[in-house]
């Protein structure tokens, strides 16, 4: 069906993991993210999948290492507190090279915070809030369509790399409903046929000798020699990806921008209705939109500063943290201005454009 | 002549890593066991936990996960979810199960999720050197009790079989030892009949070791034994803490 | 093109629904449309609002912080609101709980009984249906026909008398849109 | 007639097979094996029973028994 | 007692702590930090403190949080993933602003990984690996006797700006000994006292009216406006930090370094071995260890850069974190080059000259 | 005339944000209560839990704390531990308590910490909007469970007293109700009862409170409690689970 | 002689001091409070024996009774 | 002046407490001094070692890659440290369990039958301290009184049938290194 829907992004992303494959689901309630949870109840028994409500996001972390262990395609969401207590889980799942999806709908924090939008998790998404050398495939989607989108995208990259993807969205974009176009579901066929891509590495039926396995899901390894190799092949790995799969848009850049605006998800939307209004007043003002936020698409930003561009402004709904990202991309070169809202705000339109004009 | 007692298919060709006299060995080998004699290896997953059994995915010849400490009944799940053609069994020791994992275990206990789970008490944690586990005796001296366990102050040993048959769904609930050749015959049965049940897809089943472990109780492992017979058991009560077998069967 | 609204009201009164079926109704029209509730706890027993915005370019951002149009289902609504309404925007309010007027020279206000119609009708329920009558009826944003037949896939097997009970409502209020 | 053996590989030189055999013919080698273990030994395979409990009781499942 | 005694940087921070005022020490069993936890274990009982083996580090650091919001010395300690599991909690406690110590004995990851010294966790120590903005005062040892003398300052800190501080050591600090000298303990009254400058905020004995108070600990505000001012009073505090906490080391600073190194704990240790040798042979490196991992020394790298200087080296025990700090003080104005180890290796002082040789 | 009963003192003069007719009002009022009668408020800390009641620190005129998600006995824990002279409380829902908070209620039962733990069992997430908690009924409907708790996928419900009573250290374990002014008067009794026991330090008191949440269940509140009669009563029967009192004062 | 009042600060309406009363005197009145709830009133004082089933029942503690 | 050495053995042998008397011994003579042993679970059963730097000047890394001496208590030990000390350094062994020589010209060796001595003079366990002797007596890096007095201190009173024990074996060891 490619006729639009109306619906939340809560639902568009459930709605389109479910069609890119996914058959098992472990979560936790919280908000704002329980419309997720609340779809896939609904939803799984009809698709023949299995969602089980685990006792915490700890648990359900777990549950996503054991099924993607099996080489299936597994899914697991929460809000921002709940994600915390994942970090042990993720980097067990990092250092077990196991691919799995998950979804952060960022509320206000730190600490119980509050339910609103925010982007004050960047740096736990980006940097690893888990211990250890390990990198997770960050992708930030600023509609309800491209949250969707991001569902069979994730799930293709994590199969891919044997990665954890995490789609970091807010409380804005999981509660607006928005048209949302879904890609075709896969059939059943489809979805066996994903998981025998894995078969030479996940656990399975067995056979007898002489072709009996023993496959073996893990992240230990007690000889530093070895478990150097690991991490290096981990690394292999993520520059690889950072060569290979970093997304981003260009909005409105152009050689007479004035200023370079970097902007993500939900705050990304909002500079765009800025830089319209100033480009009625014939501004020109371009903004890169990093979608994957790791990697991060340095080269991008690098590349859209021309001789007019006075400044670099990242706006973010946080105090500041992509802005690391962002002059490390830039290696001095220009000053970067910031403007945040923090606490579950949201800067409007007006407030970009009158900061923008602030910084002219 | 002929061979009526030898290595399991079901354990790999690698040597253990326990110390010696350790029952980790045994309680492995009734597992390993209780798979060859079911015809359950090829359809069998494992999950290990964080404790000295840590590396038993290089004992057990099945697939075999690593869980995070304690999180052993979650990946259990995971996998039973993701596979419910294949056996899994999780087997994990006292601060795994029953400190850190409490959570874990107690829910899948009462999802009864259809999973064995071999618990090994020796009341102690053996891996990290000694420390008090949630099931180390009063009194009874550790590294992070040196004045021995205050039950005043951190209460008694908690016991697992006790408190999950206070759910409804778990399906076979019993408490065995490895104190003697005696019972581990017993133990034997008890194993053997919780992996046919899984086999069955019965339901979730549960069978509690009481062991050693003779390098940080600092006994020789005969020792050790006599010990834990003398102070373990009677705190530690072997028995059948739930059978649904028996209503089910009419038995 | 573009319209931003906003409509509000008590929990329950159904504000966020109005919401809905204008973007249904729209987005089936060609627009695109965005809907951004107001979420969490302060729904329980306080305000519930959500924000429309409909355009025939893409939407950038979903937040209105100065509606073209509001419409008010309570007093609450008007007071937090009517001061944001653009100049030479409109304001659509239910007269039964909005005693006062806004007394903006710069907006156009339309006052209609929502509750008592709904009452008339038989279905408190149905009072931000009569609301959605009314845009309908003064601003064509629209077609009276997408909205029903939205209605209709909807409740049509559901609950017809619902259905029947919403129609009514609609119309009603398309009617006062139309005369003022 | 019975034969139990222990594999050296395997064998750390606990003694609980000593102490579970009822016909007490099992003895640790005076040799070391790899890991410097004196491991085990039945030094009387003649009085062998069969009845397993060394076996049983082995934490490194390293004897085996024949009948 | 101004004797030196020779300790295990374990047992030597456990004791600092103790004579620092601590007297409530909550944690969980993980190597290479368990003999923390088995002193605290000993002496707590000998000082009339208290101290609870929780059933998790989860558990451990919401018993900190209790504590904390009485107005006590309070500490937790933990290695790598159980560092993990307590980000939910650290940012809790960094958003109702309670003092607190935590130690963090990294070793090799990322998951279980191993038992070897390592610095994998930078990025989850200084960028906050738990949800929402905020920051912890992160030290970093280089010596047990270093790692002593941080428990005092830790304390001080954390009850001087409510905030938590992490010391971040590993495996090597933890487990080796040293001569080390301890500070005079705290005389009970002096402890007492402490506590007394928390009697505004925190939860204590009360009166009734009219003096009746009613002291609340929380981080939860559902109005988004009052969380953004309490989140920007946290930003605040930040600042002032960044301001006055800086803490580094220089080590052969002068005006002809050919190269500055920037390394930090047990990798500056070892670079140090190897600027020691190359000055044998008449080489000129300049080292800046940073003892305070946030706030970061940016201004003192950059200073130390001198028209001699060719290039920056960091050196660090993962794949390349603390780089970014590093690339992010000197603003593209010289090339950064890296020497790694990962999973628990650590560089020898010769494989360090040898790099150094080789970019020289 | 004489006051015969009104707001206690330790009540705030805020109004609870509960909704209409809901049971969370009525324990906060019997804690406070028992407070005024005990005279404890002066030295009193409570620990609101991550649920409907997380804003109970604005109702209770008492120290009060904001836990994380299930944490409230290991903060309650760190209370006490850190201000032995003074007395705590914890007040929980059902996901709080016995879902993410397994662990910890568990083994601050288990350690038979000095505090009293309140638990408001409304067999549902009330804050988050309705869905499944661990005391969901079979077949009952929630936005988790939409085709009902299906008890043969996901078990059964937990029943809190009964596991916690299987461990030595508690002191006192009892369940009431709200359901009815009847109820509600024996519930008053076991609140004082933990209160006191509370406040002359003799150990861990759990009371649980057989709850409604009208608005998540879909009922109006006396229907609630007519549906809680009928379907939760069988289920969470209603009675003293441990009471060490009696053998200590030999009664 | 006995006396029940409710604040209408605290009432939410939610009636349920209503099926609490034995006298069966309490209704919920014509009038709103602020936050737009019928209050619960008292219409025969007289008649209440002051058993304070009403208070106990009252989940938002609105109600005084007096004797 | 700095000295770095490796200690090695089989766990139980104490090769760490060697380490750990010398080191002690050098921090009471003014030195600073290092102690680094191995840990976790590849102590449990397999060889247990431990690198100790003592140096007049404070010591920067605590890694010993190529010691100055080697103590080897068992065979395995030498054959993996063997090959590490540094052209013109010492190995200490255990004859009774290093059968081979390590037949490095450019290293000096030096036997002694601690299992025997130790057996000799009544507890096995002393085995290591015959090491420390050999250490003191060869090189004299830290004073035997030193050592003495800090195993008076700490087991004096505890166990002063252990302490005569260790005294016993250091001297011996002593007399052996003062000779070779
Ligand atoms: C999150 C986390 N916390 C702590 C540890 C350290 N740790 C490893 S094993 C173990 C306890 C093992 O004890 P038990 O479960 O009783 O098993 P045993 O070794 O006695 O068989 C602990 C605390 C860890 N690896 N991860
Ligand atoms: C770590 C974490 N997970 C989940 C949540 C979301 N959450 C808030 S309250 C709640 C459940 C509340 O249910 P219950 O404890 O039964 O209390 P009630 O609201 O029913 O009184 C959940 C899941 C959270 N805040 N933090
Ligand atoms: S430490 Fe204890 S439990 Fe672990 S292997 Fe040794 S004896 Fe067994
Ligand atoms: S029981 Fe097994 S390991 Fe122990 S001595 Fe006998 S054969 Fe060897
Ligand atoms: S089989 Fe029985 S009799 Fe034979 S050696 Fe073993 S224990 Fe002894
Ligand atoms: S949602 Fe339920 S539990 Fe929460 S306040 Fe409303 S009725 Fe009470
Ligand atoms: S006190 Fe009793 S009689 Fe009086 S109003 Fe209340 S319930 Fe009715
Ligand atoms: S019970 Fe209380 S809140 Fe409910 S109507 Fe009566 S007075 Fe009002
Ligand atoms: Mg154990
Ligand atoms: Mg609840």
């Amino acid at each position: 069906m490619a006729d639009k829907v109306l619906m939340k992004g809560n639902e568009a992303i459930a709605e389109a993991a479910l069609r890119a494959g996914c058959r098992l689901y472990f979560a936790y309630p919280i908000t704002p993210q329980s419309e997720l949870i609340e779809y896939m109840s609904k939803m799984m028994p009809k698709v023949g999948g299995t969602f089980v409500q685990s006792e915490s996001e700890i648990a359900a972390i777990n549950m996503v290492y054991g099924a993607s262990g099996c080489g299936k395609r597994v899914m697991t969401s929460s809000s921002s507190p709940g994600i915390s207590l994942k970090q042990e889980g993720i980097s067990y799942i990092s250092g077990a090279s196991l691919p799995a999806v998950v979804v952060n709908v960022v509320r206000g924090g730190p600490g119980l915070g509050d339910i609103q939008p925010a982007q004050g998790d960047y740096y736990q998404a980006t940097r690893g809030g888990g211990h250890g050398d390990y990198r997770n495939i960050v992708l930030a989607p600023s509609t309800v369509q491209e949250f969707a989108d991001m569902a069979p995208l994730a799930f293709d990259l994590a199969d891919k790399y044997r990665i954890v993807v995490l789609i970091l969205s807010d409380g804005l974009i999981g509660q607006m409903m928005e048209p949302v176009e879904f890609q075709p579901a896969k059939t059943e066929e489809e979805i066996e046929e994903l998981g025998k891509q894995h078969e030479s590495w996940c656990m399975h039926p067995n056979e007898d000798e002489p072709n009996h396995h023993h496959h073996i899901i893990n992240s230990l390894e007690l000889d530093p020699n070895v478990l150097s190799d690991l991490v290096l092949n981990l690394e292999k790995k993520y520059i690889e990806i950072e060569k290979t799969e970093i997304r981003f848009e260009k909005y409105n850049i152009s050689p007479d921008n004035e200023i370079l605006c970097v902007a993500y998800g939900t705050a990304a939307r909002i500079t765009k209705s800025a830089i319209d209004e100033l480009k009625k007043e014939g501004k020109s003002i371009g903004l890169i939109r990093p979608i994957t936020l790791w990697p991060f698409p340095s080269e991008a930003i690098k590349q859209a500063i021309n001789q007019n561009v006075k400044k670099i402004l990242t706006l973010e709904l946080n105090l500041g943290q992509m802005i690391d990202d962002v002059r490390l991309a830039i290696e001095g070169k220009l000053p970067v201005d910031f403007m945040g809202r923090v606490g579950g705000l949201v800067f409007s339109p007006e407030e970009v454009k009158a900061k923008i004009e602030e910084i002219l | 002549m002929e061979i009526i007692a030898t290595r399991p298919k079901s354990l790999t060709k690698a040597q253990f890593t326990y110390c010696p006299g350790c029952t980790h060995g045994i309680s492995h080998r009734l597992v390993a066991e209780a798979m060859d004699e079911l015809g359950m290896r090829n359809k069998t997953m494992g999950v290990c936990p964080v404790g000295c059994s840590v590396l038993a995915y290089n004992f057990f010849d099945c697939d075999m996960a690593e869980a995070a400490h304690g999180r052993a009944p979650a990946l259990a799940t995971g996998m039973k979810r993701a596979r419910p053609d294949m056996h899994v069994f999780t087997y994990q020791g006292d601060g795994d199960l029953i400190a850190i994992g409490t959570a874990e275990i107690v829910h899948a206990a009462n999802r009864g999720e259809h999973f064995s789970v071999f618990f090994v008490n020796n009341a102690i944690y053996g891996m990290t050197g000694g420390q008090m586990a949630p099931t180390t005796l009063p009194g009874m001296k550790t590294t992070t009790s040196p004045y021995g366990r205050d039950e005043k102050d951190i209460g008694y040993p908690i016991r697992a079989c006790e408190l999950l048959a206070t759910l409804e769904a778990p399906y076979y609930i019993e408490r065995v030892s490895l104190l003697s050749p005696q019972h581990v015959i017993k133990a034997k049965k008890a194993v053997y009949k919780a992996m046919k049940f899984n086999k069955e897809e019965r339901g979730f089943t549960f069978i509690e070791f009481v062991s050693t472990c003779p390098t940080n109780w600092g006994y020789e492992p005969m020792k050790a034994f006599e010990w834990a017979k003398e102070n373990m058991l009677p705190f530690f009560k072997l028995g059948v803490f739930k059978d649904k077998s028996i209503e089910e069967e009419g038995k | 093109m573009k319209i931003e609204l906003i409509c509000s009201g008590f929990g329950g009164q159904g504000a966020l629904t109005i919401g809905k079926f204008l973007s249904l109704a729209a987005m089936k029209e060609g627009k695109d449309v965005s809907w951004l509730p107001s979420y969490g706890p302060e729904m329980r027993g306080g305000t519930a609002n959500v924000a429309v915005v409909i355009s025939d370019k893409q939407i950038a951002s979903p937040l209105v912080s100065h509606p073209d149009w509001l419409v008010a289902l309570n007093k609450p609504s008007v007071d937090k609101f009517g001061p944001m309404i653009k100049s030479g925007g409109l304001m659509i309010a239910n007269s039964d709980m909005c005693p006062d007027k806004l007394g903006r020279e710069d907006v156009e206000e339309i006052y209609a009984p929502m509750s008592s119609i709904a009452t008339e009708i038989g279905s408190t329920k149905v009072l931000n249906m009569v609301s959605l009558g009314v845009i309908i009826g003064k601003t064509g944003l629209v077609k009276y026909e997408t909205v029903e037949k939205d209605l209709r896939e909807i409740l049509g097997k559901k609950n017809p008398a619902l259905l029947e009970a919403n129609l009514k409502a609609i119309k009603k209020g398309k009617e006062i849109g139309e005369k003022s | 007639m019975a034969r139990m053996t222990v594999d050296p590989f395997y064998c750390k030189g606990c003694g609980l097979c000593i102490e579970a055999c009822p016909k007490k013919i099992i003895r640790l080698s005076d040799k070391f094996n790899e890991k410097g273990y004196h491991y085990a030994e039945c030094f009387d395979q003649e009085s062998c029973i069969a009845c397993k409990l060394c076996y049983t009781f082995c934490p490194d499942v390293a004897i085996t028994v024949e009948k």
